[in-house]
């Protein structure tokens, strides 16, 4: 293997080393490839609202189906405009309010089956140790959230222990994420030192 | 207390260095530290190798983009080797757009690679793999996939049409395919095990992140799936498998990076103790 | 107590319902293993129909039970409406017992609610020739006959069953636990509210943390350096970022206070508008509507490491005395932590996302854990119309842990110590949930 | 002030309670409900998303028509943003568009659309590179942030430090056992303490969208009586 020839891998190397080059200090190549990545990921969105969204959800609706029902959400998005317009800015809550309304409407049912799972798979199906630490592990967790008594005396050692769980499983999540990071960069240094460089196989 | 200040006010330029040079120098320099396999591993391999006929078809799904492309990407390779070995049919199939780029990309890297290789058992695109055609809707498609695969996609990623394609010879349905293996380091895991495994029965193994490994164990434990890939490691033990039984020896993406991941590992520890004893010893001093 | 008693008496009406519906659809046929080369045996009417319950229409499933050495043998299920047939679905493995006869995107009326439909089977033992398929649904075919074959094998052809009719249903009874916990929740909410109206008043704990807001935004002051607040990539819909903004408010009426400025970089143009107001409206109710910059409010990108960049850029340039992470935040947490720490500032973190929360625990001087910051907005306001729902959340989380030492009773009791009638309850509870 | 304050009330709070009410109905009317409000939920989005483009170019030119430091950085935003919003809207976003095709036939319908090099050679190396920069972050957090002030803190490091090393190679060489220690963890102090700061916030998150569909949590409204 030798030095890559294509010009795109030339390109995705050298940004790659553009943003590395921080680690050292801010220069105008980190700089650069910073504002590049702006430019081009506000670009790249644009341009996928444009196919996924105005012209599959508005445009067609509306032109080829004649679904006029398009119109109100329509209407509701460009409310959100008015916002440019210093005596008309409150209209755009009205939008805005209809996002979090119907968000938040949506996310209630599942919030309670999601805290259904949770409790369910906290039952000891088979009476074991290890179920045995499940259980203390999340109502000691639940009482440390407990947050209408003071903790003190007996509510107080139990948060202490519930405190206690809540480290270890910071502990572990830690640990895995380490792993994900350093694997990460071993991706990079694959990318430098093979696809471009072509030092290693 | 001088050593305790020159720690404490070490430029954390000299860290990244370090950090840098602990990764890189293992991949010039590599050691090849032994490594143990662990079951589910081993099981995924095993169903491969011995439960799949000669000629039967391995489902691969390629459901991730390029920021976990570090991880995946080795699992693929190995997967789609082991099969060349075994002359099994490999099939790519994806559920995002980015999935379409990744799949390309390992077809390209095997399929040089291997003819190269093997000069006696060649594998060709179209015949021996490729790669369905990108096609929306997610859980739809993984639905009508139990229906009808080549109604579902009518063209593999290069244009061809499935039924000109002697790889897709007697494929229909979920059942006439013999093992999948999910890609993947999101939720979409877990519509392929409700759809093509739970609906259709499917045999499934999974391939993730790191981060993910911990929380896909449970699917494990409840059989959704028979094996499970976890991370670089996962990948290596895999490559480790089929370079034992295979004599695989190409590029080892995964096993590569695994010396690397060994050293960066330790040196965090390092970090932490000697962060620590620093710590301790300014403490103890203060304490006086 | 007591709504928890009718919440469980309640789902146990749903239960016995479902099993007794499920006796009825069972009983199938058992076949001779040697059935599809006996030319003579018949498959009767081996097909269970019933309309797919609690859907919204357009649906029929379809069970069969099959004797275990045919598992391996294929289904094919045709599908009769007047004289019009088609095929449901071909080479099913016979083991897989059922199969739904749906709507799809494609044939949003495949099936039609309301339309009797009647379904037979057909077993083979390879996979169906697309000859036989075509064959099966054109019209010459006698639906009496009990097997055709073609050069490779024999199919045998069950009895016809139905008719059937799809429906839609008004309400999904599966989900009938989440509309009794939604209603005890807000009945508590509202029971607390009027309390709080009444003039009883609500205890809430100290939030360590929140305390820290005063020094940090006063040392920041002092050392004549910005404030900076990051709301992380959430959109105004996320509720970890309403917390955050209205945490926002709080800290930046302190800001007013003390005259200095606040920069607060959004990866949402909403969000950032909304913020703009929040802080606006601070900087009035601190009687410095003047301090207020509306560019001190910005919008990065909506990209999650353009984000992370843009705010740590904007860090190194503008050096603050004290950062606030306060909202939802990712894998982008530790950057922006890790810089934080590096200039110096004092670091007050909080969010749900537990994945991110070890890296604030670590590198930031004050940590809002989960709960503990959605907690911490409410405290600031001090409303007691908003401390209801604390009291509320409180008692569900007491419900939840009495349910689940139940649980640990019965669990021992009955799989522990295999008592077969707390077995038959602990079973019964897990299934309610 | 009926338009100012209680009309987005009323807006939030149907919407919350119809959306609510149609989890629990699954008759086809209420389907067709859900799915066009999502589909509303995107194209307002869609909108939002216009807004803060508008921000960022505003933003951008007015660095440039004041020449602040740093001046030509905005240079390149806007000339980056420009040019892929237009080969992504002409020429497709993730296949090649028709008008792209008619324009230059070596392009076809399974070939890689322009949009797609510059997201997979610029976009993906410079995210995933920026991903990568945790690692040294975290080195850096690791050797100056984690003390084992205190008990939890030291749980907290005694964990990390176990995992750390256990899943790694070099780390089954040392102990034999970490594979099981680690499981071990994972699958109950873990999980036990993850599901109870999940119930905590899930139950936040039930009260506070409570209090957002009856209108007494209003701060995403922005400030304002």
């Amino acid at each position: 293997m030798a030095i890559s020839t294509s010009i795109w891998i030339w390109i995705s190397a050298l940004l790659t080393l553009a943003i590395y080059s921080f680690l050292y200090k801010d220069n105008p190549f980190y700089k650069f490839a910073e504002y590049l990545l702006v430019g081009i990921s506000i670009g790249y969105g644009i341009s996928v609202y444009w196919h996924n969204t105005i012209i599959t959800k508005v445009y067609n609706p509306l032109v080829h189906d004649k679904d006029f029902l398009v119109i109100i959400p329509l209407l509701l998005g460009l409310l959100m405009f008015s916002r440019f317009f210093k005596n008309y800015s409150h209209l755009s809550r009205i939008p805005i309010a209809f996002i979090v309304g119907a968000g938040t409407g949506l996310s209630i049912p599942s919030s309670f089956e999601f805290l259904f799972k949770q409790v369910q798979g906290t039952m000891p199906t088979a009476f074991t140790i290890g179920n045995l630490i499940i259980i203390i592990g999340v109502i000691t967790t639940l009482i440390y959230f407990f947050f209408s008594m003071e903790h003190k005396g007996f509510i107080g050692k139990v948060s202490r222990v519930g405190i206690t769980f809540i480290m270890i499983a910071f502990g572990a999540a830690f640990g895995y994420t380490i792993m994900a990071r350093i694997s990460l960069f071993i991706g990079r240094i694959q990318f430098l030192l093979s696809d471009w460089l072509g030092i290693i196989k | 207390m001088k050593f305790v200040n020159f720690i404490n006010n070490i430029d954390k330029r000299w860290i990244y260095l370090l950090v840098a040079l602990v990764v890189i120098i293992p991949f010039v320099f590599p050691v090849g530290c032994p490594m143990r396999i662990t079951p589910p591993v081993q099981s995924m391999y095993n169903y491969i190798e011995d439960s799949i006929p000669e000629n039967g078809v391995l489902l691969v799904g390629i459901d991730y983009d390029p920021s976990t492309m570090a991880e995946l990407h080795p699992m693929a390779k190995a997967l789609t080797y082991h099969a060349f070995y075994n002359n099994l049919r490999v099939l790519f199939v994806t559920m995002y757009p980015q999935g379409s780029g990744m799949g390309q990309d390992i077809i390209d890297k095997t399929l040089t690679q291997w003819n190269s290789a093997n000069p006696e058992n060649q594998k060709e695109l179209g015949r021996d793999i490729t790669l369905l055609a990108y096609v929306p809707g997610v859980s739809a498609v993984m639905l009508k996939m139990g229906e009808n695969i080549p109604a579902t996609f009518n063209e593999d990623a290069y244009g061809n049409k499935l039924e000109n394609l002697p790889v897709m010879d007697g494929i229909k349905t979920y059942n006439n395919l013999n093992y999948m293996v999910e890609l993947a380091g999101s939720s979409v895991v877990l519509s392929w095990l409700m759809y093509a495994n739970g609906r259709y029965k499917m045999k499934m193994g999974i391939g993730t992140t790191a981060v993910s490994a911990a929380e896909y164990y449970s699917y494990l434990q409840s059989g959704q799936s028979n094996g499970l890939l976890g991370g670089l490691k996962g990948a290596a033990e895999y490559e480790k498998l089929i370079t034992e039984n295979h004599g695989y020896a190409g590029r080892k993406d995964a096993s590569v990076g695994m010396d690397a991941q060994s050293s960066a590992h330790i040196f965090f520890i390092l970090l932490i103790v000697l962060g620590n004893i620093v710590f301790f010893i300014k403490k103890y001093k203060e304490g006086k | 107590m007591k709504k928890n008693l009718v919440l469980l008496l309640l789902s146990l009406t749903l239960l016995f319902s479902f099993s007794f519906a499920q006796e009825q659809a069972s009983g199938g046929t058992d076949l001779n293993p040697n059935a599809i080369s006996s030319e003579t045996e018949r498959l009767g009417s081996m097909l269970q129909l019933s309309d797919i319950p609690n859907d919204g229409g357009g649906g029929i499933e379809i069970n069969w039970t099959l004797n275990d050495s045919l598992s391996n043998y294929f289904i094919t299920i045709i599908r009769r409406e007047g004289n019009i047939k088609k095929i449901v679905a071909s080479d099913l493995l016979a083991s897989s017992g059922q199969v739904r006869d749906v709507n799809s995107d494609e044939n949003k009326s495949n099936v039609k609610d309301g339309t009797e439909y009647f379904y037979t089977a057909v077993l083979s033992e390879y996979a169906v020739s697309q000859e036989i398929l075509d064959y099966l649904v054109c019209d010459s075919l006698d639906m009496e006959a009990m097997t055709i074959a073609d050069a490779n094998q024999v199919y045998l052809i069950s009895d016809e069953s139905g008719p059937v009719k799809s429906k839609a249903s008004w309400f999904n009874l599966e989900r009938l636990t989440v509309l009794i916990s939604a209603i005890i929740i807000t009945f508590l909410f509202l029971l607390y509210l009027q309390l709080a109206r009444k003039g009883k008043e609500l205890y809430i704990r100290k939030i360590s943390g929140l305390d820290a807001v005063e020094e940090a935004v006063g040392r920041s002051t002092e050392m004549g350096k910005p404030i900076m607040y990051i709301l992380g990539i959430g959109y105004v819909t996320d509720i970890p970022t309403i917390a955050g903004l209205t945490i926002l408010g709080r800290v930046s009426k302190k800001v007013a206070e003390y005259e200095t400025k606040i920069l607060v970089p959004s990866y949402d143009p909403v969000v950032m508008t909304t913020a703009q107001e929040v802080v606006k409206e601070a900087f009035t109710e601190a009687g410095r509507p003047d301090l207020y910059n509306k560019n001190d409010i910005m919008y990065i990108t909506q990209d999650q490491f353009g984000y992370a960049a843009g705010v740590d850029g904007m860090m190194l340039r503008e050096k603050p005395g004290a950062v606030f992470l306060q909202g939802l935040f990712f894998a982008e947490s530790l950057i922006l932590a890790e810089t934080g720490h590096s200039i110096g500032a004092i670091q007050i973190a909080g969010t749900t996302e537990t994945a991110q929360l070890p890296f604030f625990v670590a590198a930031c001087d004050y940590t809002l854990i989960g709960e503990e910051m959605m907690a911490a907005s409410v405290y600031l306001q001090k409303d007691p119309l908003m401390l209801s729902s604390i009291a509320a959340e409180d008692v569900m989380k007491v419900i939840i842990i009495i349910i689940l030492l139940i649980g640990l009773i019965l669990g021992i009791l009955g799989p522990g110590m295999h008592i077969e009638f707390f077995d038959k309850l602990f079973n019964l509870l897990i299934e309610i949930l | 002030m009926f338009i100012r304050r209680t009309l987005p009330l009323l807006v939030a709070g149907f919407f919350g309670i119809a959306t609510i009410i149609q989890f629990f109905v699954p008759h086809p009317a209420s389907r067709t409900f859900y799915n066009m409000v999502l589909d509303w939920m995107i194209i307002v989005t869609a909108f939002t998303y216009l807004m803060a483009v508008q921000s960022t170019i505003e933003l951008h030119t007015t660095k440039i028509k004041r020449k602040v430091e740093g001046w030509q950085y905005s240079l390149v935003v806007l000339i980056s943003l420009g040019i892929t919003a237009f080969i992504g809207i002409l020429g497709g976003a993730f296949t090649p568009s028709t008008i792209l095709m008619k324009l230059i036939p070596a392009f076809k319908p399974s070939s890689t659309s322009p949009l797609m090099y510059t997201y997979l050679y610029m976009q993906v190396p410079m995210q995933s590179t920026i991903f990568s920069l945790l690692a040294f972050y975290m080195a850096s957090a690791a050797f100056r942030s984690f003390k084992a002030r205190s008990f939890d803190a030291t749980m907290l490091l005694v964990t990390a430090a176990i995992v750390t090393i256990g899943r790694v190679p070099l780390g089954e060489f040392i102990y034999k056992g970490f594979p099981e220690i680690i499981e071990w963890i994972l699958k109950y102090p873990n999980m036990a303490a993850q599901r109870g700061i999940l119930i905590g916030v899930e139950l936040g998150m039930i009260a506070t969208s409570l209090k957002i569909i009856l209108g007494i949590e209003r701060k995403y409204l922005g400030g304002g009586k």
